[in-house]
């Protein structure tokens, strides 16, 4: 993807490099965690009559996770293909 | 809130002028990318509540551009609101 | 304001002074992110009939801005009003 | 969690409790700032929900007043009683 | 609980236990803060009619405080029982 | 979002990756504590709501056990999930 990926693109330095690394990391963290959250919410039963998972709250965090995942390509999508509305 | 913390930065070096530029683009760089991430959050919430198949049907497809479309119009006025606002604050000073 | 700003406080150095800036950054980004949020929350209608915003719901954005603007001029006043209650 | 992470800092040299100092400064202005916000926000949410004018009425402005007030008072004793905890946490160490 | 306070641990350097302490210390913020907004809004009326806690929302509070407390104390006790699951 | 970001850091002498390391052990770090933060909370939201006594009762503690484990297991499905999706992303790039 990138050209250079052995030195740094001119005018980035090091400290900046790390900046963008961490918060790159600190986006995904996030991501992960609100869908998480959010999953939970949609999927788990709040009376927590019991420990485990059952079958059908598995199979709709599974789907939630599926369709979390698309939602956030389809944003993204539209996000990068109207760059700078306006 | 006090607003003197920023002035406190005037009349500095170029260099330090530029370690506040890279400050402000990372701020920014971040905040943008928690903006992407509540705008995932709250259009999943509004628009996808069934979760018996594992693809996104054609409904909550929609309904989720429109509600990202909205956000981000809804933030552009906001943010056009907000700038007045506070160049009125800082010409009433 | 300040009497001197071309030079910084004495016994502030410069690490803090950048602290302080970044900190003061970080509370109006965030100020402009909850009043966005709450506004969305409050004026627009969740059923995303459309892409566009009505002119109710732009004007209810207009006014909740300009509220939400007052209350947090308000609190801003009673806590400098009140420092270091008790 | 781990109480003996900030117990490594003891006993070093003056320079790196000046360093803590500033730390911990920072921190407390962070915590604060976004106390308030997160009391505007509060406040606004409770009290404020009819968006036919654009100034805050009377009525609405004393709610956010109370609302303010109890919250501040409310984080005193929290804080007061979450200091007891604290300290009974630590001696029963 | 530490042999050698007055000393690091070997391997780990100055920056980063400060970087720990700064975690330690956001982590009891964010305790506090989460703690203080859960209960006020379990026991403080919304209606907001004056702004004096009376006597019920005072003992709600303190309760409020104890049990979440002792929640907190369940789960911690829960992770480190249950360290690394699976 | 941009990927690349990482990967302009390889090829890095070693120094770098250390520091690299004590960064993802950082984050992990202030990761895992958050998530007890929210776990507390939202374990306590679900489960407690009697505020006639001190103490916690038998009833809700049990429901606070058996919150914390049905977030845990669920989270551990979320991240397997989460990272064939990745995965998946990653090799269609």
């Amino acid at each position: 993807m990138a050209a250079n990926n052995s030195s740094l693109p001119p005018g980035v330095d090091k400290d900046q490099a790390f900046g963008m690394a961490e918060t790159e990391m600190e986006y995904r963290v996030e991501l992960f965690n609100r869908l998480a959250q959010t999953c939970f919410t949609k999927c788990v039963d709040k009376r927590y009559k019991e420990g485990e998972l059952n079958m059908g709250e598995n199979s709709c965090i599974d789907r939630c996770v599926s369709k979390y995942w698309q939602v956030n390509n389809l944003i993204g999508q539209m996000l990068s293909a109207g760059q700078r509305p306006m | 809130m006090d607003k003197s913390m920023l002035a406190g930065l005037d009349g500095l070096p170029e260099e330090d002028k530029m370690r506040m530029a890279t400050m402000i683009e990372q701020l920014q760089l971040r905040d943008s990318l928690r903006m992407y991430n509540s705008l995932v959050e709250r259009c999943f919430n509004d628009c996808v509540d069934n979760f018996s198949r594992k693809s996104l049907q054609k409904q909550e497809e929609s309904c989720v551009m429109r509600c990202a479309e909205k956000f981000l119009k809804h933030s552009m006025r906001v943010g056009m609101r907000f700038a007045e606002l506070n160049q009125g604050a800082a010409t009433s000073d």
